[in-house]
């Protein structure tokens, strides 16, 4: 975990500087951008990774869970249109500990991918993974999940059983769960259909996987006006994980095997249950409350901008001063 | 996985096309030009037009308006105070050129961003009130807008307030990267924050809504109003034609469809809006009297 | 409002009893036999206020609404399916208070009636329903329902949409509601679907209405094996408001014009007003949660049977020092 | 009126065929007779189907059970604690020809009404169990199952043990009128007062559960098991059909129909409902543990 190891030190780094009151913004923000792999790299090389993220043979969400787990057991539908089978989800013993998986699910073949349809879910994907999620606060379960999507359906019935809806919703409720969220992007993280079930506590991702607003595909067609330039365009929306860690996104890097996770199945399973139980030992020891107050802050003190007369987190206290009242 | 590339394929190569048709200025434009209504070919001056609050006055047809000619239409003379205008944007990823694009909405649609927040009256009731701009970039979300809006909501909290958003968006500013898709969670984080505090919250969702702001805060209201025949969705007309490979139905994604399919709770004509509001306002401030 | 008059002597007599440590229940429960009027009918007779019950002239909800509020707007959409027209709802202003109305929708003519599938409502109508009663609840708004339905939609799409989770969640759900929950049958009160949104802190009756585990045709068809006693199985059923004010069911009856509500839309809702106005003064001093607790108890204690061994109070006593706690 | 009235006569004409099959008793005694089962037509003895918790070792058909039956079938032997068998059916409407169906009932059923409530260990992990009976006057609900069952969930509440309830049922029980139907009301209320105080609640639905039961306490578990193949809806398929005048697809309201549908979080063989409602039981008692 090279990049672990340099995000580690830039935090130390930070710290220091918080602690000695010397802004050293500017200089963490070079040292970030310089640290994004996907710069280093050419499209093409990168592109490779992208390919990696996708691989047909890369362990999926069921797998990951079945190897992580003493026992799980899949829990189905939305109760109130259908069951997704391109979002799955249940409860499983992890180390004796019951806890609630949330993911997306690809097949493993042609056959599989046309039921899951490909990992694209519709909104009772979204409905059944709050339902599960809630389940899991009401009974005091962390709530894991793994995207893996190139996004939500974009077909007509999705957008008919509103599929903005019911990502946006889970946006909320997902931000105000009342257990440990753990988030991992196990391979394509693509867009409203990642980000409907990654408002987690931390968010990780393994290392050949991204996490983007847009698909490099899309991205080629709108802005560079050609499909095939995708690599290119994949280059420029800087959606690595080396990336994201860099500019505070996500929290750290899951480490795959040599040549990719696909080549591996256990080792990489292993790697991310290593990581659940190294954050649920120190969220566990958080109320229910806090772990939603600072799940809640994370996320709303996300973005970057300019801002003239005075650091923004004048605003951020104010807030967290009329939170903790109410 | 040769028919999963297909299939991403088949999804974008349209989407191009989409984007970049800008009815609104086109519209508008055909009236001055033509002196006529572009949707039911009755005469209409640019005079009549804006008299009637832009929309036509024989077929209904509401025209694409800026914030500034909403907050025009919409508050109480004189009453409005804008707020959060000292934020702007940089370019968080190094995307290439998007400087370029920026100062080029700048110069075109003025500074603010996609959105213009502020404090106003509404029929005599303070609001906090953030609206969208679609001639600023689409209308795209970034962290300036996450960020405004975000503050336009904390702003209600923090003061007990009602808060009135108007959206209009093409979706995220993918030129942000990770940043945009991070604003439709810090959004709706936001809105977690004023449900906790039982603060109403009124969506009016305006012609177009798409992307990653149908998909957050817009489908967060208390109350969601539409004006009437507004696009709105979560995947553009073009990129849905193209994965299913035909002809979308009549009507699709119009506030109408939305309505049907019981997503927006009233359809509500420009020139019903405020006292609409004024009416959700005064309903839903229990809590704000009390406390 | 003759029966209503006896009801009250019912119950001063048996605060009375109770006070004085007497036991008159079979002497209240042979009282109240009498006093259902459906007992005192023909079939012909009580058949004749069944139909008054579903006369295509009766006031709808979107009429009362409109009569005794100042203004009202029609509010619409479950946030998942569709907006059911036969299930209608809104905010009102009531003497100046905001008021969440909620109810069946019958047509008034053929047309409207196949839009509204003739106050049959699909899951969607319920789940809208449900939403609107927990904005009420949030804002701090009373909720009135009007019930006038023959029963939930029997039909495919309502089946696998889930009109039993639909009606179940509400049950459960309305029961739970921390603001005041008032509940008029307005005509016919079928069923399921009439019971999916009557769970209320008081329900009312109105003079000509009926409501009932089953239409009298569908008990005839099964218990006297010919839908042509339908006259018949609605006596055997004692389905009429003074039969439910005897049972202790409902709370109260609202009178009706002479001839039935038809005949005056004006006078029939300026009683429901009136009663409106009435059940708020005495709810509106209670809190949310007192509230919920006495709807709750109030369903929890519905039910006729003998105990061995000891009275069932016992048994609720114990419940309700059990949920003061939590 | 007349169209409505029409519509009615429609719905109610065909229902009586639906309440007067009992295929159940129909079944295991054609095993008996025919030496076969009904369903697969394998050779099948009584024994054997009795040995396989009556379900047949080939098609895997699952035969019904009584109340009995299924305690047998489930949980730890000597372990049930019957419990609340001291109350008793009255005639609150004065039904005619009721008293006598009850003594009926009661004569071929035993005591007990439609529900039997005991305390009682699944696989070592203690539960209050609450079990319908199809064979008391067709599983139906009125005001001493209602009561019983109201009993097993806030026996779970003061004791805070997870409640498992097994549904088999026609419907309401007409003959008392508006008590039955308040019973739909009654046991939701109880499960909202299970739920506030996070006490886990397990419904395995079995063939058939129609009407008023699915439509209250059968669709508000935290999980919802179902048997596979049982038939489970609100309305009759004679009902629906005599409705919309057609026939009804295949497989309509059977448990793979409702998990397809959403409603059923698992279809479990009664082979492996131990197993699983153990390991439910033990991944949703945090909030025992800790009080
Ligand atoms: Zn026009
Ligand atoms: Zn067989």
């Amino acid at each position: 975990m090279e990049t672990n190891e340099i995000q580690k030190k830039i935090q130390e780094l930070q710290s220091l500087a918080e602690k000695s009151n010397v802004n050293i913004d500017s200089d963490i923000k070079r040292l970030s951008e310089k640290l994004g792999e996907g710069a280093r790299m050419t499209p093409a090389d990168l592109w490779k990774k992208i390919q990696l993220a996708r691989h047909s043979d890369r362990p999926t969400t069921l797998e990951i869970i079945a190897t992580i787990t003493e026992s799980f057991m899949e829990l189905h539908g939305d109760r109130y249109y259908g069951d997704d089978a391109a979002m799955v989800g249940g409860v499983g013993l992890l180390e004796g500990r019951p806890v609630t998986f949330i993911g997306h699910q690809k097949g493993r073949n042609m056959k599989e991918n046309i039921r899951r349809n490909y990992g694209w879910a519709h909104p009772e994907g979204y409905r059944k993974a709050l339902r599960l999620a809630k389940q899991a606060e009401k009974f005091g379960r962390p709530v894991v999940t793994f995207i893996d999507t190139a996004g939500a359906y974009p077909g007509i019935a999705s957008e008919e059983r509103g599929i903005s809806e019911a990502i946006a919703r889970n946006l909320k409720e997902f931000a105000m769960l009342r257990t440990p969220v753990l988030c991992f992007i196990i391979g394509e993280g693509g867009s409203g259909g990642a980000i409907g079930i990654a408002v987690g506590n931390e968010v990780f991702m393994l290392e050949n996987s991204f996490y983007t607003v847009i698909s490099p595909e899309g991205c080629a067609s709108i802005l560079l006006r050609d499909p095939s330039k995708a690599p290119e365009a994949a280059s420029q929306l800087k959606l690595l994980p080396s990336d994201l860690l860099a500019f505070g996104i996500v929290d750290g890097i899951i480490r795959e095997p040599d040549g990719g996770a696909h080549i591996d199945h256990v080792v990489t399973a292993a790697n991310i249950k290593a990581q659940i139980l190294d954050s649920l030992k120190r969220l566990e020891t958080k109320t229910g409350e806090q772990l939603a107050r600072e799940r809640m802050a994370k996320f709303m003190s996300m973005g970057r901008f300019v801002e003239e007369g005075g650091p923004k987190s004048n605003f951020f206290q104010r807030l967290f001063s009329i939170t903790r009242k109410s | 996985m040769a028919s999963f590339q297909h299939l991403l394929d088949r999804l974008f190569l349209k989407k191009q096309a989409v984007q970049r048709t800008t009815p609104d200025t086109d519209e508008r434009r055909l009236v001055a030009q033509k002196h006529s209504c572009p949707s039911c070919h009755e005469p209409l001056e640019v005079g009549e037009l804006e008299a009637n609050l832009f929309c036509c006055p024989k077929c209904q047809h509401h025209y694409r308006i800026t914030a500034a000619e909403r907050i025009k239409t919409l508050v109480d003379p004189e009453s409005f105070v804008e707020f959060g205008e000292e934020i702007d944007s940089v370019n968080p990823i190094g995307f290439p050129g998007y400087e370029g694009k920026l100062s080029e909405a700048r110069n075109s649609s003025g500074p603010g961003d996609s959105v213009t927040n502020g404090i106003a009256l509404i029929d005599g009731r303070k609001v906090i009130l953030s609206i969208m701009n679609f001639k600023f970039m689409g209308g795209s979300m970034g962290s300036v807008a996450g960020e405004k809006l975000t503050r336009a909501l904390l702003t209600g909290l923090e003061k007990r307030l009602p808060v009135v958003l108007f959206t209009t968006s093409g979706g995220m500013r993918m030129q942000e990267g990770i940043f945009s898709l991070m604003q439709m969670a810090k959004t709706s984080a936001a809105i977690a924050q004023l449900e906790m505090a039982q603060i109403p919250l009124f969506i009016v969702l305006t012609d177009p809504t798409y992307g990653g702001v149908t998909a957050s805060f817009a489908m967060l209201g208390d109350v969601i109003l539409a004006e009437p025949g507004a696009a709105i969705g979560f995947a553009g007309p073009r990129v849905i034609e193209s994965t299913i490979r035909q002809k979308l139905p009549e009507g699709f994604q119009k506030s109408e469809f939305q309505l049907a399919k019981g997503f927006v709770d009233a359809i509500v004509p420009r020139t019903e809006l405020k006292k609409t509001l004024g009416f959700l306002i005064d309903t839903h401030s229990n809590n704000l009297r009390v406390r």
